[in-house]
């Protein structure tokens, strides 16, 4: 793959948890321009810990990192990587903490500097966009599962980000809501990386497989 | 759980804004507790009664949780009336219940359902979310109100985590008793609570982080003050007042 | 441990309030905004953890925890004791908005006495010394509360002697357990994630 | 189906959460004894629902519950079947509180009043039989993800239970200690129902397949 084609080109990551265990060993990835892609591999394989190097959660050990272009190193070079990819988090209460659905969707924009004049079409757009209309002064703790996952998304889009990295987005969706969540991904233009460990779910929304294995990554692709 | 039982109905009370519940939940208590005299008390506890009813809530469940607050009244009951000084009334063996014992354990019970009645009427018909909003629009500091926001929002889901618990212990037929065996379970179990609140506290704190979290929690204006609330404000104001007249003035017998 | 509406004198519910105004605005500044989230979590945690019924005999006590509380937060125990109260006022209607201050000190105080007193203790690597002293920790807030709460009638009126001793008498198995349950509870984090204790919740 | 030789035995139960989803309507469900079987069908189809039934977790709202021979209703007519029927939670995490995996292992046999001196025998020889030896003293909380799943199928076991039921078990587990947990099946002989969407875990360690749908259940045996 040609390299500086990448968004996200990671090369000799090595990460070590404090206790001891390390978890990446000299790990490189590329992820292409345009990519819409899984990534696989049994619980404690270093899949969480990459994403997270990623969005500069965590810093590797050594390595490089290079998003967007430009490499990462210090805290503030990922400022602009966080507001350019949207991170899902595998758990939808860890990512909702505001009061009122309109508030949570509204908490990125306004911290990127967003005016609040603009900021209330902004929550309106995206939460029409994900079908979630009339949303806006719903409690977030009263949600039902699947919609507090899809209000998540949408406070994660409307950042307006360049890409999407999501941890385990269908785990206790029920068919309905992944239906909808499989919709929404085909029919948005945005490159994605998505954890998971439902293969039914990546089949329908990705087109090509990372899978980690011993703390590197087998590309493969799927036909 | 419903927690918040009281707060899903469509009386004129449960649409009031909750800034002026507030404001007047808070007068009302205040004025109510300093006070002693028995045709005040009397006129405040018929007053949070009549909310109470205004709400429309279920009875019986403002009936429970009345009853719960007032095992400490009952308590008092089983005390002060013999231990307060005063002319002697009747006696049980040795003990002698007072006339001013009893009159005076008659007002705190009087003063203390007609607060409760009141807090029910005023506060519990609002979410903990509206309420929320509206300490943010009054005299409260910003942190104090993140936190109280924060401890509600995942008191919630540590509930939920803790059911799981509970459950895994039950299916493995943990019953508790009074032994060291049940004491140091639990505190297992509180401790794993806390050691999985540490966890996602750090989780949360990412997820501010990624979303550009710098210090500040944004607010959209969410209330207009409406004529009926003004009505409601005006009116609870000259009750309260008419209270405080009578309790500190001679005006009443 | 709450004292009901109207039973307090306006001298202890003034002086309360008072007392626990500025003992909240102490640990508010000593809270930065980057650890509200956090220390808002525990406090979740703290307040799921009272609702625990603990048998005792034929009945069952809840635990307090405000020791456990304060050896974690030291001074935010006062903002997260009062947050704790208030959403008990609103929702159960378990104590009440004018006793907020006297019953926010009574529970926040024995906390912070705790903290000064035996945080680098229960918090030691020697097992012996922090089995020790978080029980008395755990112990020691109850006994402390339990005695404000007294206090507080006593100041009130002065036949409230025979209930205050009362109070004070039956919270003592409650002290006895919530000890046990703190010692053990710290052995626990000590354990398990002993990142927690080290965890700065306080400036 | 012999229904006198139903180890389970479930008539027409009706379930709705107090969010008013109705989940369960009507179910019939027997057991064989001796069975071996697996529960599949789409997420949200109530799968879960139907196993807290099994061990009184869940109360239905009509219908008649059996189990060893006996009508279940109240809360006391549970202990004896969650001391016979060994459940595994989908998340070993909501399993696992104690300190170490001793303690752990420990918990359900002290709570069956098996004397202390004979527990640590008992401990021993469970995380033997799952080939943990000296796990013992080890921090559950630290332990991986597929070890946290073996030793919450050794706290189950330790319970000497005469049935397994268990939920969604192969959940982010490597491939090793996958084919140690079929391993671990086959040898034991005790009957089980297995929550899964994995079909290949489910061809390996089940002979017949029972489908949820719709709220109720279609029997499916496999040759």
């Amino acid at each position: 793959m040609d390299e500086s084609a990448a968004i996200i080109s990671l090369k000799e990551i090595y990460f070590t948890y404090p206790r001891g265990k390390q978890v990446l060993e000299g790990l490189d990835f590329n992820f292409p321009q345009n990519g819409r892609a899984g990534l696989v591999g049994p619980t404690g394989s270093g899949k969480t810990t990459l994403v997270h190097i990623i969005m500069g959660l965590l810093k590797p050990d050594s390595g490089r990192v290079e998003i967007f272009g430009s490499r990462r190193e210090k805290e503030s070079d990922f400022r602009d990587v966080r507001a350019r990819i949207g991170f899902l988090f595998q758990d939808a209460d860890d990512q909702l903490f505001c009061p009122t659905v309109a508030e949570d969707v509204a908490f990125g924009p306004l911290n990127l500097g967003v005016p609040k004049s603009e900021v209330r079409k902004l929550v309106k757009d995206t939460l029409g966009q994900l079908e979630l209309d009339g949303f806006e002064n719903r409690v977030t703790y009263k949600l039902s599962g699947g919609e507090k996952r899809l209000v998540s998304l949408a406070t994660v889009l409307a950042m307006k980000p360049e890409m999407l990295l999501m941890d385990e987005p269908t785990t206790g969706l029920d068919d309905k809501t992944m239906e909808r969540l499989v919709h929404l991904l085909l029919k948005s233009n945005l490159p994605y990386l998505i954890i998971s460990h439902d293969n039914e779910f990546l089949k329908q929304t990705t087109n090509r497989i990372y899978r980690m294995n011993k703390g590197t990554i087998l590309d493969q692709v799927r036909g | 759980m419903n927690f918040e039982e009281f707060s899903t109905g469509s009386s004129f009370i449960h649409r009031l804004d909750p800034r002026i519940k507030i404001i007047t939940a808070v007068l009302f208590s205040v004025t109510v507790a300093l006070g002693d005299r028995f045709i005040i008390l009397s006129a405040a506890l018929v007053a949070a009664l009549t909310l109470v009813l205004a709400a429309r809530l279920k009875m019986m469940r403002v009936g429970y949780r009345l009853l719960i607050v007032n095992s400490f009244i009952l308590l008092l009951w089983l005390f002060l009336p013999f231990s307060y000084p005063g002319e002697t009334v009747f006696a049980i063996g040795p003990l002698e219940a007072t006339r001013e014992g009893i009159i005076y354990t008659l007002s705190i019970t009087l003063k203390s359902n007609a607060i409760i009645l009141g807090l029910i009427a005023l506060l519990a018909t609002s979410s903990i979310f509206a309420l929320v909003h509206a300490l943010r629009h009054i005299w409260v500091p910003d942190k104090l109100v993140q936190l109280f926001f924060f401890t509600f929002r995942y008191f919630h889901v540590m509930h939920q985590e803790y059911l799981r618990l509970r459950g895994a212990m039950r299916i493995r037929c943990f019953k508790p008793r009074t032994n060291w065996h049940t004491y140091r379970s639990l505190a297992y179990l509180v401790g794993m609570l806390l050691v999985r609140s540490f966890d996602r506290s750090e989780r949360i704190y990412q997820a501010m982080a990624l979303r550009g979290y710098q210090g500040k929690f944004w607010l959209l204006d969410h209330f207009s003050l409406r004529i009926n609330d003004l009505v409601f404000l005006v009116i609870s104001i000259i009750f309260i007042f008419a209270l405080a007249v009578g309790q500190w003035t001679s005006l009443l017998p | 441990m709450h004292i009901s509406e109207g039973v307090l004198n306006p001298q202890v519910l003034i002086t309360g309030s008072a007392l626990a105004v500025i003992g909240t605005a102490i640990g508010l500044k000593k809270l930065d905004y980057d650890r509200v989230p956090q220390v808002a979590i525990l406090s979740a945690t703290f307040f799921v953890a009272s609702l625990i019924h603990i048998p005792l005999g034929p009945g069952s006590v809840h635990l307090v925890l405000n020791g456990l509380m304060g050896l974690f937060l030291g001074w935010v125990a006062f903002p997260v004791i009062l947050v704790g109260l208030t959403l008990q006022a609103i929702l159960f209607q378990f104590g009440g908005l004018t006793t907020l201050g006297i019953n926010t000190l009574n529970m926040a105080l024995p906390a912070i006495i705790c903290y000064y007193i035996f945080e680098k203790s229960a918090k030691n690597n020697n097992f012996n010394l922090s089995v020790f002293t978080s029980f008395l920790a755990g112990a020691g807030a109850v006994f402390m509360s339990s005695l404000a709460v007294a206090l507080s009638l006593i100041f009130t009126e002065e036949s409230f002697w025979p209930m205050a001793k009362l109070i004070v008498l039956m919270h003592f198995p409650v002290m006895i357990i919530e000890g046990l349950i703190v010692a053990v509870c710290v052995q626990f984090l000590k354990k398990v994630r002993p990142e927690m204790l080290d965890a700065a919740y306080v400036k």
